[in-house]
């Protein structure tokens, strides 16, 4: 019995991961495109991308067909502010690559580079329907290092393809708040001087760059490539993430963003409710955690269970994560969004917010995030509604190719049933 | 009240300096000064049930905590007790009635294994770090009841999730971390009135990496899996010795009593019996050697918290009649977690054991129902047919059992206390919310009423409180 | 209760509408050019004095508050404090008004990273104080020997908080500042002038610092930057110095660099007022001080204000730090008890410390056209015995609750203990 | 009620025991007192508003004071011949300023590295050390003291440790040596210390406590020792037989556990101050009073009950965690709850000016409609801590008998305006603003720069 377990699974991951031409009907479409929802329709798949979605499509000949038996079919989602890919355990240096304590390389940390498409955390993740993730950098602060920022994010595909980058280097993470100003000097004032000189330093660095290959150019505390990868960042081509969650904190980082002219991307902003209407004056995004509610510091007092609804009342995108960015937990998205709505987020929102919003927000729109035809087929076929914890994915397709519905704990589980 | 009296008389005793002994046999020796002898009730409960009436919630669907699910149910409260539960029973003369239709009725739902209060919120806040004497790896002579403060924002949301009675832990950086305490989830000043009237005392007991990374890091003793092992051990020859020592010195009547230890009194306070022992444990392997520990020096082991491999020994601990408290969601963190499968829960209990959802945390703390629900949802992947009836047992009437107090709460049964949750919907939804919470039949919680939120004194006057929760 | 609770809450969080107001038969304590008016009106409208006098009529569309004879004063100004960068002193999180960075000194700018929520502005604006000189304080962590701590910003309590920047530089002098640099007064002095000479070639050579063309500044460019107002006397040097000696230093090394100075701490002052009234040096103190806590201090004594104030020295005074600013007032009226004229113990915590910041165009006195900032006092605003009944920031009124006082309604035994 | 007629009992048989010691070197007073109360002449204070202490107030009161002490008290009494008349019209008179928590002395001004004397912070039990080992008579502090009207103090350890070792209660007099200030026969007390400072000490060098948990276990673990030392003694006592090794530590716990020794508990938070109580009937003791006691009002009533004093302030608040909850009311709602309110300083400058503190606190509880008279809320910083020192029936009030602590005020001393005109220690003055001679500054001070005009 085992051995025969084994043997197809083995079988099943050494597959090539091949781009079928496949039918999905029968299944309620939550296409979070311009076609809304489709009560009973049908979509096709033809290699690797959306070919065709609508109530009165037409089954391909040869196409495989899946038949949803009326359940739902949602666009894969997308795990904002995530560290799969990076880390297997996380209290095992070795096998995590999500932070660097190199002394001289902050912006320029890449977490594109180095990523593991083996991790056994991706079909965990990828079994609550999980397709992509924005992968985003941490900080190393030990011994006296004192740098501002993370590093560049990545968006990446859950489909365990070698090449799972869908797109590096989307955006510049930057803590703010309490642990910035520890990192900044101890005091929040204290960063925001030091990241104006910076943000002065990079601007002359760009517009000196002969002078610097000459050797000469005013003294810079940053490292060349850190420089060079701030460049994007001041010229406004590359959102900075900025991690930050008082209200007061939220309204410096809006000030210092309109001040500066950079494009920001609010990640945290428990407070966030309470600045709402500037938040979308601003027009800029809010990553948040639906089910952080609890006063964990100082910074974050007035959180609570309806950040999301009031945000999204006020206008302002959101996009939600859970288990603040822990890997491992990038499975409870589902129950985030869930919580949100029963928190009053409308449902359309909430799914939006962990599909096409982190799209559009990380600049991958045009292939991800909502089930329009010519879009990455990235799709989860859901028994019932995906929020319930009840509810069990039925079929799950990257780019076209469907998934095992298997991982490891699966494996275990069934390992040790037929042992005892 | 009663109690109380009879507590406050005995703390008379103890001042007069009249010792806790009240009867003398002829043999016995002469009563010790106070404090030189185990009082057994030395921080005794104050607490007392708040002003309830008489209440009919008619209408629901009741899950009961026994395995049984009653459509269109009837819950009758009075006195704090559980009257009658029953389909459409009728509903008597001066009961207030609670229209549950549409809705979901559950026993109060009880979180085994928590820190709320010993690592408050703001718990960013060193200050506010009371979870682990992590100064020897035997604090055994540590009372987790001594760090908790009441106005820890934790509690009223977790009251607001439907949690009515929960156990807190010391943290698990030793060997022996001290002792629990089973609280009661009413706003209290004191923590003696929040205690459970009644609930044993627990003892915290840790294996694996944690215990080895904290001292083994130090270059102390234990710096492996064998150390751990080897501090258990000597710890229970200890308190085997000081039992005995205090056995015969009441026997005989003579000398000098022995010197009092309160770590080795805890110790031998579950070696009596008295004390229940909330082992934390991951694997597998460690749960069966942590078995014939208990087996060489004659104590039995309540419960496993986290054991996330109990799916591979779960005959093993039905067997020995050991609960297991675990999480659906969590793993992977560090080694021992590594192997962590969604459907503990539900394999232990179709091994007819006692599985238990815990929390460990103040966010999950808050979804326990949801937790359980995703344990059920995986066991039905599974292919386990387990009803939602059985399941809601993993957080109310399996954790009354790990905790020492199922005689009183855990389910609804007439008799009871009537520590009751309404939820808006199915609470294996992830939709539903506790719309109504009561403790021995008194309110405490009422989502319409903003009259039940925010008791937490710290919260007072802080920025962003006018529209919590 | 709650239901009020909340409101008084909301009514913290929204701003209110500037509507006009009229206080009248107040006794006017006005510290501006009209004295104290016994019986007077004084109109506010659109946040600023529309009106003040004897024989101000209350406008038709003003609400009138009633004093019942009454005294209404300036808002008080809290020099030197932490209010806005601090929660609880001990928790490093909680509290913004230090850095520890090397590459920061002067330029960290209190103004950055203010607090509006903290739960200290509450408690220090139902004191009186209405407006608060926030002041950067220094963070020795081991290895950092920075001499400046960075720059005040003047605040106010109640409304958009930062209302300007760079009102003052702050560098601790004396027994502190010679710990940081190098255990010696001597050599904090030669740092010192070592460090306005490169601000002073750095103003000039901006560009050929650019081009790396310059010789190595032990400052960084951001500190720099932010001492060019400083060594041109646009900016005041906020210097903590007790010792008589050491005020003397201070008062040539200001001649010398022809630097703005304000004197603080100055236990020792009134042994060298004259010279400070010479070289038009103001101080602001802690009029309670007179314990000799160290050599520096060896000669302080309870009677300094009256003393400077007599010898002509512009004084302000300080309340006693952040969770204790509210007694500010209670500090002017200890200087009032061993000598110092009422008035001038008043003065010393509204229009001296809006002058001594150059903030005196906008708020210190009762005067039309000046922000509307007022309290209005159950009795004498210097003693324990009067409290605030109403205060106005800008013409707003401002809440009369704070965390504390909500505490307390709760534990009351009259007041609405649990739910 | 049984238990503390018990606990009475107690004390009373272990006073009787000490005075049938009589005379010779007294092992249990091995640092005796040597106070003399000076020389004084009759005084009488005339027309003055009096504030007693026992919480009456006279209008155009009279004072009697003779031989040291108050001999009468009472509206236009006739002044006997002989006595020295002082026209008080328009002033006001209280008992003697008491501080029931001081560090004077132990840490000394200037502030330098070795004057900071209050905490033995090496172990978290150092019961075994006395304060008064510590003072330096010469901290020019006590002078500020006494002309803020502090007429006796209680000196405490620090709160760094779980038992800081034992306090003294001083006459605020100039003096040479510490025995010359220590009040005669006041009991000895014994710094106890809650909360975070104790875990923060120990449990960032990786010692226990670490937590509050383990401040609990530390404090128990204490009493357990002290009262099995105690039943040695006892034993060896009554049955003869070697008594125990004499342990300096253990001899003061059990001091505090037989009721000779007062209790004076650091704590902030209310749920500790209800651990702390709990504790105390385990090992039946009494704690005499919390110190600090930031958030009493949230257990005023019970509080009241058990009989325990609050020495708290008006406006500190907010240092840290455990200090979050301060009110200004902390004093009124106590009193109000029938308990015993005390206003302390723990701080030397604010040491000078208790009775503005007091003021504060009055304000703010009539504020929120707490009426407390003047003549009541003058307990806060005389009678009350007369009582949680355990020299209540000697000092605190201006009752005939009494030792004649008076201060003259030039105001309403609950007035900011308010300064202590004149001041006496056992009849005797020891301050006169008027006088250059009393405004003499300590050894320390003597010949310093700015001495001539400084005070």
């Amino acid at each position: 019995m085992i051995r025969l377990l084994a043997t197809v699974f083995l079988l099943l991951a050494a597959l090539p991961a091949r781009a079928e031409t496949i039918a999905i009907v029968n299944a309620r479409l939550l296409t979070m495109g311009p076609q809304g929802e489709i009560e009973r329709g049908t979509v096709v798949v033809r290699d690797g991308r959306i070919a065709a979605v609508g109530a009165n499509v037409a089954i391909p000949t040869g196409a495989r067909v899946i038949d949803g038996n009326g359940g739902i079919l949602t666009p894969g989602f997308i795990q904002a502010d995530s560290t799969l890919g990076t880390v297997e355990v996380s209290q095992v240096p070795a096998s995590a690559d999500r932070a660097t304590h190199h002394d001289s390389i902050s912006a320029a940390f890449d977490i594109s580079l180095g990523l593991n498409p083996d991790s056994i955390l991706l079909p965990v993740a990828r079994l609550a329907g999980i397709t992509r993730a924005v992968v985003t950098p941490l900080y190393d602060d030990r011994g006296n290092r004192r740098l501002l920022f993370a590093g560049q994010a990545a968006v990446i595909d859950l489909g365990q393809r070698p090449d799972m980058v869908t797109r590096p280097r989307v955006a510049m993470v930057l803590e703010m708040g309490e642990s910035g100003a520890e990192r900044g000097g101890g005091a929040r004032g204290a960063e925001i001087a030091a990241l104006r000189a910076l943000i002065d330093d990079v601007r002359h660095f760009a517009r000196n760059l002969a002078l610097y290959d000459r050797g000469a150019g005013r003294p810079q505390t940053l490292s060349r490539t850190d420089l060079e990868a701030l460049i994007p960042v001041v010229e406004g081509r590359m959102p900075l993430i900025v991690r930050v969650d008082r209200a007061a904190d939220i309204r410096e980082a809006i000030a210092f963003a309109r001040a500066e002219r950079l494009r920001i991307i609010l990640d945290g902003a428990a407070e966030g409710w309470r600045v709402a209407d500037e938040i979308s004056r601003a027009g800029i995004p809010v990553i948040l955690d639906p089910m952080s509610n609890l006063p964990h510091s100082f910074a974050e007092l007035g959180a609570t269970m309806e950040n999301a609804a009031r945000l999204h009342t006020a206008g302002v995108t959101i996009i939600l994560k859970t288990g603040s960015g822990v890997a491992h937990r990038a499975r409870e998205l589902r129950y985030g969004a869930g919580n949100a709505v029963a928190y009053g987020l409308p449902y359309e929102a909430a799914l939006a917010a962990i599909t096409i919003n982190p799209a559009r927000t990380f600049g991958v729109a045009e292939r991800i995030g909502s089930i329009e035809p010519g879009k990455d087929a990235d799709l989860v076929l859901w028994t019932g509604d995906p929020f319930e914890p009840l509810s069990q994915p039925r079929a799950i397709l990257v780019r076209g190719v469907e998934q095992p519905l298997s991982a490891r704990p699966l494996d275990l589980r069934d390992r040790y049933r037929s042992m005892n | 009240m009663r109690r109380a009296a009879a507590l406050l008389f005995l703390g008379a005793l103890v001042g007069c300096a009249a010792g806790e002994r009240p009867v003398a046999a002829p043999s016995a020796p002469a009563p010790l000064r106070a404090g030189l002898d185990a009082s057994p009730d030395p921080y005794p409960s104050t607490y007392r049930p708040g002003p309830s009436q008489r209440l009919a919630i008619v209408g629901a669907t009741v899950l009961t905590g026994t395995g049984a699910e009653i459509a269109n149910g009837t819950v009758l409260l009075a006195d704090g007790r559980i009257e009658a539960v029953g389909a459409g029973l009728p509903v008597p003369d001066g009961y207030q009635r609670i229209d549950g239709a549409g809705r979901w009725v559950t026993p109060g739902v009880i979180d085994a294994h928590s820190h709320v209060g010993i690592w408050s919120q703001p718990d960013s806040v060193e200050a506010h770090n009371d979870v682990n004497e992590l100064t020897e790896p035997n604090t055994a002579e540590v009372w987790a009841e001594h760090s908790v403060w009441p106005q820890d924002p934790g509690f009223d949301t977790a009251r607001e999730a439907g949690i009515t009675t929960l156990q807190i832990l010391p943290g698990s950086g030793n060997l022996f971390g001290g002792r629990t305490v089973t609280l009661r989830n009413v706003p209290a000043m004191s923590v003696q009135e929040m205690k459970f009237p009644g609930a044993p005392y627990g003892l915290k007991v840790a294996c694996g990496e944690n215990p080895k990374r904290v001292y083994g890091g130090r270059g102390r003793s234990p710096a492996s899996g064998m150390g751990n092992v080897a501090g258990y051990r000597r710890a229970w020859i200890d308190a085997a010795d000081y039992r005995r020592r205090w056995d015969s010195w009441r026997a005989s009547g003579t000398g000098d009593p022995p010197r009092r230890d309160l770590e080795l009194e805890t110790l031998a306070g579950v070696l009596g019996g008295e004390i229940l022992v909330q082992n934390h444990c991951y694997r597998a392997d460690e749960m069966a050697i942590m078995i014939d520990v208990a087996r060489e020096f004659g104590f039995r082991i309540r419960t496993f918290h986290h054991a996330n491999e109990a799916y591979k020994i779960a005959p093993l601990l039905a067997r020995e009649d050991i609960c297991v408290a675990t999480w659906t969601n969590w793993w992977g963190y560090k080694m021992e977690v590594f192997d962590a499968i969604e459907e503990n829960a539900a394999l232990v209990h179709e091994a007819g054991g006692c599985a238990i959802i815990h929390s460990d945390d103040p966010t999950v703390i808050q979804h326990l129902n949801q937790e359980a629900a995703a344990a059920l949802s995986a066991g039905r992947r599974a292919g386990l047919d387990i009803d939602e009836a059985e399941a809601i047992r993993w957080i109310t009437a399996n954790p009354a059992r790990a905790l020492g107090i199922s005689e009183t709460t855990g389910t609804l049964e007439p008799g009871k206390r009537a520590d009751v949750v309404l939820w808006s919907a199915n609470p294996f939804s992830i939709y539903a919310r506790a719309e109504r919470v009561w403790i021995d039949g008194a309110s405490v919680f009422d989502r319409r009423d903003p009259g039940y939120r925010r008791h937490s004194d710290f919260l007072v006057g802080q920025p962003g409180q006018e529209l919590r929760p | 209760m709650i239901a009020r609770l909340l409101a008084l809450l909301a009514l913290a969080a929204a701003p209110a509408a500037a509507e006009t107001v009229a206080v009248t038969n107040a006794r006017l304590v006005t510290m501006g050019p009209d004295g104290t008016i016994e019986r007077g009106t004084i109109v506010l409208r659109d946040g600023r004095i529309a009106a003040v006098g004897a024989n101000v009529a209350a406008p038709a569309d003003a609400r009138v508050i009633d004093a019942g004879g009454r005294i209404v004063t300036p808002g008080l100004i809290a020099a030197n404090t932490g209010l806005g960068l601090i929660a609880v002193r001990s928790v490093e999180a909680a509290n913004d008004r230090a850095a520890d960075m090397t590459g920061i000194s002067a330029a960290f700018d209190a103004g950055d990273g203010l607090n509006p929520d903290s739960l200290l502005i509450p408690v220090a604006r139902l004191g009186g104080i209405t407006r608060a000189i926030t002041t950067p304080a220094y963070d020795d962590s081991p290895g950092r020997e920075m001499l400046f701590a960075g720059q005040a910003a003047a605040v106010a309590l109640g409304g958009p908080m930062l209302v300007r920047r760079g009102v003052a530089m702050v560098l601790e002098m004396g027994d502190a500042g010679a710990e940081r640099a190098g255990g010696a007064r001597a050599a904090e002095l030669v740092a010192l002038r070592a460090n306005l000479a490169e601000v002073r070639d750095y103003a000039r050579r901006r560009a050929a610092y650019d081009r790396g063309e310059t010789r190595d500044y032990s400052l960084s460019r951001a500190d720099l930057e932010a001492l060019v107002p400083v060594v041109e006397g646009r900016m005041p040097l906020l210097v903590s110095a007790s010792r008589a000696s050491d005020i003397r230093a201070i008062l040539t090394l200001a001649r010398e660099e022809r630097l703005r100075i304000v004197l603080e701490g100055a236990a020792e002052g009134w042994r060298v007022a004259d010279e400070l009234v010479r070289a038009n040096v103001p101080v602001l103190l802690t009029p309670v001080d007179n314990i000799p806590i160290s050599f520096e201090t060896l000669g302080a004594t309870l009677d300094n204000a009256r003393r400077l104030q007599a010898a002509g020295v512009l004084v302000a005074f300080q309340g006693n730090g952040n969770h204790r600013e509210r007694e500010l007032r209670y500090n002017a009226g200890n200087a009032v008890a061993v000598g110092l004229p009422w008035e001038q113990g008043l003065a010393a915590i509204t229009i001296n410390p809006a002058r001594i910041f150059g903030l005196a165009d906008r708020v210190g006195s009762l005067e039309t056209g000046k922000d509307a900032d007022l309290v209005i006092w159950d009795g004498d605003p210097l003693d324990t015995l009067g409290r605030p009944t109403a205060i106005f920031i800008r013409g707003e009124p401002q809440p009369m609750t704070s965390r504390q006082t909500l505490l307390r309604d709760r534990y009351m035994p009259s007041g609405g203990n649990q739910p | 009620m049984k238990r503390i007629a018990c606990a009475f009992l107690f004390v009373f048989a272990s006073t009787a025991q000490a005075q049938a010691q009589t005379a010779a070197p007294d092992p249990a007073d091995p640092f005796p007192s040597t106070y003399q109360r000076p020389q004084s002449a009759p005084l009488a204070i005339t027309g003055a508003r009096i504030l007693t202490g026992t919480g009456a107030e006279i209008a155009n009161g009279t004072l009697l004071v003779r031989d040291g002490l108050v001999e009468a008290v009472g509206e236009g009494l006739a002044v006997p011949h002989g006595y020295q008349v002082i026209d008080a019209r328009g002033r006001w008179v209280t008992p003697g300023i008491i501080d029931a928590h001081s560090h004077l002395g132990a840490n000394s001004a200037p502030s330098t590295p070795l004057s900071s004397e209050a905490n033995e912070g090496v172990a978290p039990n150092t019961a075994e050390v006395w304060v008064e080992h510590s003072v330096w008579p010469q901290d020019p502090q006590f002078r500020l003291a006494r002309a803020g009207g502090v007429t006796t103090l209680l000196i405490l350890p620090g709160s760094a440790n779980l038992f800081g070792g034992r306090s003294v209660t001083l006459r605020n007099v100039p003096a040479t040596t510490v025995q010359e200030m220590k009040f005669p026969r006041a009991p000895y007390g014994l710094k106890v210390a809650c909360g975070e400072n104790p875990k923060r000490t120990y449990g960032s060098r990786g010692r226990s406590p670490a937590t509050r948990m383990g401040n609990v276990a530390g404090f128990r673990r204490g009493w357990i020792e002290a009262a099995d030392y105690a039943r040695r003694v006892e034993r060896a006592r009554t049955n003869g037989g070697e008594p125990p090794r004499r342990d300096l530590q253990l001899e003061t716990l059990a001091g505090a556990l037989n009721g000779e020794i007062l209790i004076h508990n650091h704590c902030y938070r209310a749920d500790e101050m209800a651990v702390m109580l709990d504790m105390a009937r385990e090992f039946g003791f009494r704690i005499r009073a919390f110190h600090h006691g930031t958030e009493a009002y949230k257990l005023a009533p019970q509080l009241a009950r058990e009989g325990v004093c609050v020495a708290t302030w008006a406006s500190s608040w907010g240092s840290k965690m455990e200090a979050l909850d301060a009110v200004e009311e902390n004093a009124p709602i106590i009193h109000q709850a029938g308990g015993c309110a005390i206003i302390h300083s723990d701080d030397a400058t604010l040491g000078q000016r208790l009775n503005q503190e007091a003021g504060i606190a009055l304000t703010a509880g009539r504020n929120a409609g707490i009426n407390i008279s003047d003549g009541e809320a003058i307990r806060w910083i005389t009678s009350n801590p007369a009582r949680a020192l355990g020299i209540e029936h000697r000092v605190g009030t201006l009752e005939p008998g009494r030792m004649a602590d008076v201060v003259l005020w030039s105001a309403n001393p609950f007035s900011v305006y308010a300064l202590a005109e004149r001041v006496w220690i056992d009849g005797a003055p020891v301050w006169d603003r008027a006088d250059p001679a009393y405004q003499r500054p300590s050894d320390f001070l003597l010949g310093q720069p700015g001495q001539e005009a400084a005070r």
